[in-house]
């Protein structure tokens, strides 16, 4: 029995779940018998995973001698996709628990769910795949499988816009990724991944180098690094609430798989600058995607840019630990990897939650648009809840898990003067300086996040006239109560991650991350140490503190409570409240220079000098940046060269066989040479 | 800023000693009116009592009822009866009941 | 009726009849003069015809003032128009000015533009069922009037009514992104209290005493003008002691205002020394104003017919030099420093173009570099001796220079009419009917009043127009005109407006 | 309480120093003026303890001007819960004491139709002077002498009051 059998189930579930979906879901009871299977197989996969990081990497199998595209199909469950695994399960029964209610069962929701299986299917693909053909096969189901969730309603033109967004850049991903993996098993003669690393020797430095940068590039399309991000705020909003949770919540940690499996486990490439790159790629990635997501209206969008932040606090994690282990540091490096690991599990968790609440939100206003919301937490209260702890935990503010993790990740970047090389120590300490501006952006980001559509007073009609019934809960609440296991069991999670780690990298932490007694120290007894759980213990009675003072020093005598002070105006209008954008401005004015808003102010008084008042409407839109001065030229140039090729494709039949006669007579004479 | 200083020394002390010690302007405030009831015939209160724009002089038979609080030291009064009506010199005036600023001035009993 | 093309007359009062279809094509042709104000409502003598119709109701008489301002030509147009069918052209849209008073006619009358856009909010509260001096609004205001929807990424800031302590109680929309001043819109409905409606039925005597508390900062001007209306509406004139003595009046008023203004700018630029300095000179100013005329505010000093009160000239030439000393000394101390210079200089600009399409008047205008001063008019107590002081650049600045030389040019005029002798004593008036309209220069600009005398001698219809009902339009243009938060009390310190006039 | 009790409390609970938020319910500005000047070098209001506030939850006493505008009662009362207790309200001016201004559809008249009054400070304006002495009568420092003045003068034109 390895956790492979477990994985084995998942993936028979999904496929089961893909069937019942594709020809049962036109009916309620069809969907939910389609979304109980995948939850089993959520189940089973979580079991799978998190029991392979303490299990270690099994031997890679070929089930039956099945062949796909040529190749042999073989599976390993490795302790470094341990996490991802896990993650991948909770993520599929949360979602499962939630999509029901969310959709209504149609023809559309039966291609949908079924989609969503597969992709569920090829993540699970990816995560156990332990030769490179089967590894890239299952990337490709995956890849096409989420083009195919996205574009769940494509009759609108941004949905199938976002769409092709996704599959444009992850297809030009796909390609970099096959040409790392051919270098790799062309220099070492192996195609199973365990073989690739054991004689990982054999791959000369630049080769190494090479293949780390093309992979580090090619999944960096998946994972969002900036500037390759762009797919995520495009695709994210128009995809629904579920699938874009699975977008944010998964397939992006694919990404960071992928960088961390060519990073740690396949060929490690030598020296210090691959980790300085990946280190600064993943700062830079987090800054602008903090930035980009205060400029954001659109709830789903902000939360898109949010992920692409976090998925840069990763990889800079992974870029310090690469360092690390350059200049010798083991330990660090080990502890950097746990680091980065943790905040994928993180991650996640919250920010699945936060995507299933924002469909919710949708769902009882109609809209996404954080200026047309307000007051949802007197109509919404239970998602209200959840959507706070989610927030507690992606502003990475204690208790909560995202704390955690930041916390380890900052404790290893502050350790930068260990690597003895001054340089790289001040580079690191200075990517912890970015983190800790996007740290500080996120709680305003996350601050705007919650209280402009949740607290206040609603700013529209379908704002005011939201309702909690009917709308699903259990998803949320469960990846909820996930998160706070995430914080208070650090230890428990930090004692598997040392066990994955000790797998991968060789190296025992050991005592050096839990001395016991429920404490964390970062690597090197003399630097710092915290216990999260006896934090999480001690906030959570700080609570009762102010409590406590208000209960001692309440007025003994009958005092009156009388509403706020408004300089006595009749009333409050909605009007007169923080907006999303007017939140965000200070900020909009201080990184003006990356913003380049375009201001248009429409106001009666412009037109008509009698001062006649009426409707003022203020637009300040941010220039995106990088689709604009980037993207937009690049197609621009390949239309180019389509047009220079265009003659070849006169329509004339003689001319094609004369293109397929001089092809056929090229070969011969290179197989003659 | 020293300028201003340099100023303010120059300038001197204006502020006023009042409520310690009486203020010189008052002097010249307008004032409500006092009236003298050996003038004021039952006629010369019919028209003050017409006269008076705030409605603060009123007639009630024997006696002419003055509000002090309605009144606004318009000086109207005094320029309709010179002979019964003059300045009380009177500004600090405050009640902490408003019945005390209610006067009743009794008439002169006309034979 | 013929349409006569309206000519100016220097110095007088012309009124010429305009048939409601001609009034736009009139409007176009007299755009070259001032907009001094527009009402509605009052038969008068001048039109027996319009007055019979307006006694029964079936129609209102629309009356648009014209105030030419160039020296030496400078006088008053009024046309008369007819408005049937409770519709007139949209003035507003050729001449802005007019917009205003739209507003307020609609609420008083219920007879529009024919734009049909909406209009603003001016003295009707919401929801109010107050007496109006006409037919009620046909429609439900709370329809007709503007809605204030703030879209986008703004928001609105509310400030007020009831402000920081010791002003006036005033409501500012102030629409904002954030960072900028994107718009504002400000309320004083609740501070109206119905003046022109109570003065119906009074005799003018009685009616000062309201005037007077119109605008009770600008006392003088208001009951001058509304006395100077009764007078050319009787047909008498008062004797040039008694004008004398309201011109001192007046001039005095205008001191003390302009000091209470400099305190107030150098309270908004946070200049608590030059503050004090301006508040010394202003206290001297109000007690010269106790000692002189017996009152700090000089109520009750313009009576009907001429004047109640006459200034006691030795306490003026007393009093007046020390007192007018700190306020010269406290004005150069300020524009020494250039902190304080700094923060007026561009800031709240106004144009000349602004100024006159909105009509604005008094030091406002003055410091766009137009040349509305009522004192101007031929006729009167001041003659041809008067220079209005202008400036060109329309910024606070600007204003507060203005400012002080008009001090510096009323303490010159105080003393000529001190020696060309003033007296009290009023001319009786007779119990004619009759209209007409009178003016004079409050500190914050002319101060307008029409009246319409009933055959008892009784106020059938009076008109009041302190400054501030034609500044506090140009108020939010200059607030707009930079994106500066700060700058606001600064701007609403050198307009130095009565919500009171306002809303009367 | 009754306003001997008030200013007993007010003496006792704020150590004679007591902060000021002002309320236009309609005035001409003038009161406004002469409030300001309350604060000017002449008169000095500091000196005596007395502060001014912008912000009626530090207020103790309500120095309210006008006459009670309808439109305004809203704000009017607001204001007045807003500020702790105990409180005083005081009218000033002869508008907030019923001299100027009927009731009627537009106004209340007086202040007390919608406020409870503890201190009323007649004049039109009231000046810096009577307002002080308003002041003072409010926290009890001055006693309130109207109530002795007849407002009256016997004929002998030596002695009579008011000239002196």
């Amino acid at each position: 029995m390895t956790p492979l059998d477990f994985l084995y189930a998942a993936a028979a579930a999904w496929i089961t779940a893909a069937l019942v979906g594709v020809l049962a879901a036109r009916t309620a009871g069809g969907l939910l018998a389609c979304c109980a299977v995948s939850a089993l197989g959520g189940v089973a996969a979580a079991a799978g995973g998190g029991w392979s990081l303490v299990y270690g990497d099994t031997p890679v199998v070929s089930p039956g001698g099945a062949t796909v595209v040529g190749g042999p199909l073989q599976l390993q469950a490795t302790s470094l996709a341990g996490v991802f695994t896990a993650l991948l399960g909770v993520v599929a029964v949360a979602i499962a628990w939630y999509a029901p209610r969310y959709h209504t069962p149609s023809g559309g929701t039966a291609l949908y769910v079924a989609a969503y299986n597969v992709a569920l299917l090829g993540c699970l693909a990816v995560l156990t795949a332990g030769g490179m053909v089967t590894f890239l096969v299952a990337w490709e189901t995956m890849s096409l499988a989420c083009y195919l969730l996205i574009l769940r309603h494509p009759r609108a033109f941004p949905v199938a816009r976002g769409a092709f967004w996704f599959l444009a850049l992850s297809e030009a991903g796909f390609l970099l990724v096959v040409a790392a993996f051919v270098i790799l098993s062309a220099k070492t003669g192996y195609t199973t991944l365990a073989g690739i690393s054991a004689h990982s020797e054999l791959v000369p430095g630049g080769w190494r180098a090479a293949a780390y940068l093309l992979a580090l590039t090619g999944f960096g399309f998946k994972a969002g690094l900036v500037p390759l991000h762009v797919w995520l705020p495009e695709a994210h909003p128009v995809a629904p609430a579920d699938g874009s949770a699975f977008l944010s919540g998964v397939v992006v940690k694919m990404g960071v798989y992928g960088i961390a499996l060519f990073a740690f486990r396949l060929a490690p490439p030598a020296g210090a600058w691959p980790g300085l790159v990946t280190m600064g790629g993943g700062a830079v990635t987090a800054a602008i995607g903090i930035l980009y997501a205060m400029a954001e209206r659109d709830i789903k969008k902000f939360l898109a840019y949010s992920t692409i932040e976090n998925t840069g606090i990763i990889v800079t994690a992974f870029g310090a630990a690469m360092i690390f282990h350059a200049s010798g540091q083991r330990a660090l490096w080990a502890f950097l990897l746990i680091a980065g690991i943790y905040h994928v599990a993180n991650h996640g968790c919250y920010k699945t939650l936060l995507f299933l609440e924002a469909g919710v939100t949708e769902h009882a206003t109609g809209t996404r648009d954080m200026d047309r919301l307000g007051g949802l937490v007197h109509r919404l209260p239970r998602s209200a809840v959840i959507a706070f702890v989610g927030t507690l935990g992606i502003a990475a503010l204690p208790p909560l898990n995202g704390f955690v993790s930041e916390w380890l990740i900052f404790q290893g970047l502050f350790q930068g003067f260990r690597t003895g090389s001054h340089l790289t120590g001040i580079l690191i300490v200075l990517a912890a300086g970015i983190l800790g501006l996007t740290g500080g952006l996120a709680v305003y980001a996350f601050v705007r996040g919650f209280g402009i559509p949740y607290l206040g007073m609603p700013r529209t009609r379908q704002a005011a006239a939201a309702s909690d019934d009917g709308q699903p809960a259990g998803g949320p609440a469960l990846l909820a109560v996930a998160c706070v296991a995430l914080a208070v069991g650090a230890p428990v999670v930090l004692y598997a991650l040392g066990k994955a780690a000790r797998t991968v990298t060789g190296v025992t932490l050991g005592p050096l991350l839990l001395p016991g007694n429920l404490t964390v120290i970062p690597a090197h007894t003399d630097f710092a140490a915290f216990s999260p759980t006896y934090l999480a213990v001690f906030l959570t009675c700080a609570l009762a503190v102010p409590l406590l003072i208000y209960l001692a020093g309440r007025p003994r005598a009958g005092s009156a409570s009388v509403p706020v002070w408004d300089g006595g105006i009749v009333s409050f209008k909605p009007r007169m409240q923080y907006s999303a954008m007017t939140f965000s401005a200070p900020t909009r004015v201080t990184f003006n220079a990356l913003y380049r808003p375009s201001i248009s102010v429409s106001r009666p008084s412009d037109d008509d000098p009698a001062g006649r008042s009426g409707p003022v409407h203020y637009e300040a839109q941010v220039t995106p940046a990088f689709q604009r001065y980037l993207y937009r030229p690049l197609v621009r140039c390949l239309e180019w060269l389509a047009d220079l090729v265009r003659p070849m494709q006169s329509g004339d039949v003689n001319l094609y066989l004369l293109y397929v006669f001089a092809v056929i007579l090229l070969a011969y004479l290179l197989g003659a040479v | 800023m020293t300028l201003w200083f340099i100023r303010g020394l120059r300038r001197g002390v204006v502020t006023t000693r009042y409520p310690a010690r009486p203020d010189p302007s008052a002097r010249f405030l307008p004032t409500p009116p006092a009236f003298r009831p050996r003038a004021l015939t039952r006629e010369t209160a019919g028209r003050l009592a017409a006269t008076c724009p705030s409605g603060a002089l009123r007639l009630d038979d024997l006696t002419l009822v003055y509000d002090v609080g309605r009144c606004t030291a318009c000086g109207r009064c005094a320029a309709e009866a010179p002979a019964a009506v003059q300045s009380s010199g009177e500004f600090e005036l405050a009640a902490t009941v408003r019945s005390e600023l209610i006067k009743r001035i009794p008439l002169r009993e006309t034979s | 009726m013929t349409t006569v093309e309206p000519r100016v007359v220097p110095g007088a009062v012309t009124t010429f009849q305009v048939a409601s279809p001609d009034l736009e094509a009139v409007v176009r042709d007299l755009a070259g003069l001032r907009l001094a104000d527009m009402f509605a409502g009052g038969s008068g003598g001048s039109s027996p015809r319009a007055s019979r119709a307006a006694s029964n109701g079936e129609q209102t008489i629309l009356r648009l003032v014209w105030a030419n301002d160039t020296q030496g030509e400078a006088g008053y147009v009024i046309t008369e128009t007819p408005i049937e069918n409770g519709e007139y052209p949209a003035l507003s849209d050729i001449a802005p000015a007019a917009f205003v008073e739209e507003c307020e006619i609609y609420e008083q009358f219920g007879i529009r533009p024919a734009s049909g856009k909406p209009l603003n909010r001016i003295m009707l509260p919401p929801h109010a069922d107050l007496p109006t001096l006409g037919r009620k609004p046909r429609s439900e205001p709370e329809e007709q009037h503007a809605p204030h929807l703030v879209g986008g990424q703004a928001f609105e800031f509310p400030f007020g009514p009831v402000r920081q302590a010791g002003v006036e109680s005033l409501y500012y929309g102030l629409v904002t992104s954030g960072e900028e001043v994107v718009d504002l819109y400000l309320f004083t409905w609740h501070k109206h209290r119905g003046l022109e409606w109570r003065l119906q039925g009074m005799t003018p005597h009685d009616a000062l005493f309201l005037a007077e508390r119109a605008e009770g900062l600008s006392a003088v001007a208001m009951t001058w003008a509304l006395a100077a209306a009764a007078e050319a509406a009787t047909g008498i004139a008062p004797a040039g002691a008694a004008q004398r003595t309201r011109a001192v009046a007046a001039e005095l008023e205008r001191l003390y205002n302009h000091a209470a203004a400099m305190a107030a700018l150098c309270q908004s630029t946070g200049l608590s020394v030059g503050q004090s300095a301006a508040e010394i000179a202003l206290e001297r100013l109000l007690r010269l104003n106790a000692r002189a005329f017996g009152h700090r505010y000089l109520f009750g000093v313009v009576d009907v017919g001429g004047a109640s009160r006459a200034p006691d000239a030795d306490a003026i030439r007393e009093d007046l030099p020390a007192a007018y000393g700190e306020f010269r000394r406290a004005a150069d101390a300020l524009l020494g420093t250039n902190s304080f210079v700094d923060r007026l200089e561009a800031t709240g600009i106004l144009t000349a173009a602004q100024a006159r399409g909105l009509g604005l008047v008094g030091p406002v205008a003055r410091a766009a570099g137009l040349t509305a001063d009522t004192r101007l008019v031929p006729g009167g107590p001041y003659g041809k001796q008067v220079t209005a002081a202008t400036a060109t650049a329309g910024d606070v600045l600007a204003r507060f220079t203005v400012m002080l030389a008009e001090a510096a040019e009323s303490v010159r005029l105080i003393g000529q009419f001190l020696d060309a002798g003033t007296a009290a004593g009023t001319t009786e008036l007779p119990r004619t009917g009759g209209t007409g309209l009178g003016w004079a220069e409050s500190s914050r600009g002319e101060a307008l009043a029409w009246i319409a005398l009933g055959d008892d001698g009784r106020i059938t219809r009076a008109r009041l127009r302190p400054a501030s009902a034609r500044n506090w339009r140009g108020f939010d243009d200059a607030c707009r005109s930079q994106n500066v938060f700060t700058d606001i009390p600064i701007i609403e310190a050198s307009f130095w407006l009565t919500a009171a006039g306002m809303a009367r | 309480m009754t306003a001997e009790e008030l200013q007993e409390t007010i003496a006792r609970q704020f150590g004679r120093s007591l902060h000021i938020r002002t309320l236009d319910t309609g005035s001409c500005a003038v009161c406004e003026q002469e409030i300001r000047l309350l604060a000017a070098p002449h008169y000095d209001l500091q000196r005596l303890g007395f502060f001014f506030t912008p912000a009626p939850r530090h207020a103790d006493l309500l120095l309210v001007t006008g006459p009670m505008i309808r439109a305004f009662e809203v704000a009017a009362r607001k204001t007045y819960d807003a500020m702790p207790g105990p409180k005083i309200v005081v009218a000033t001016g002869a508008c907030a004491l019923g001299g100027v201004y009927p009731a009627d559809p537009f106004t209340h008249g007086t202040v007390d139709a919608v406020l409870p009054v503890d201190v009323w400070i007649p004049g039109c304006p009231p000046s810096p002077l009577a307002l002080l002495q308003g002041l003072g009568v409010a926290v009890g420092r001055l006693a309130g002498k109207v109530r002795d003045l007849p407002f009256t003068v016997d004929d002998d034109p030596e002695r009579t009051r008011g000239d002196s």
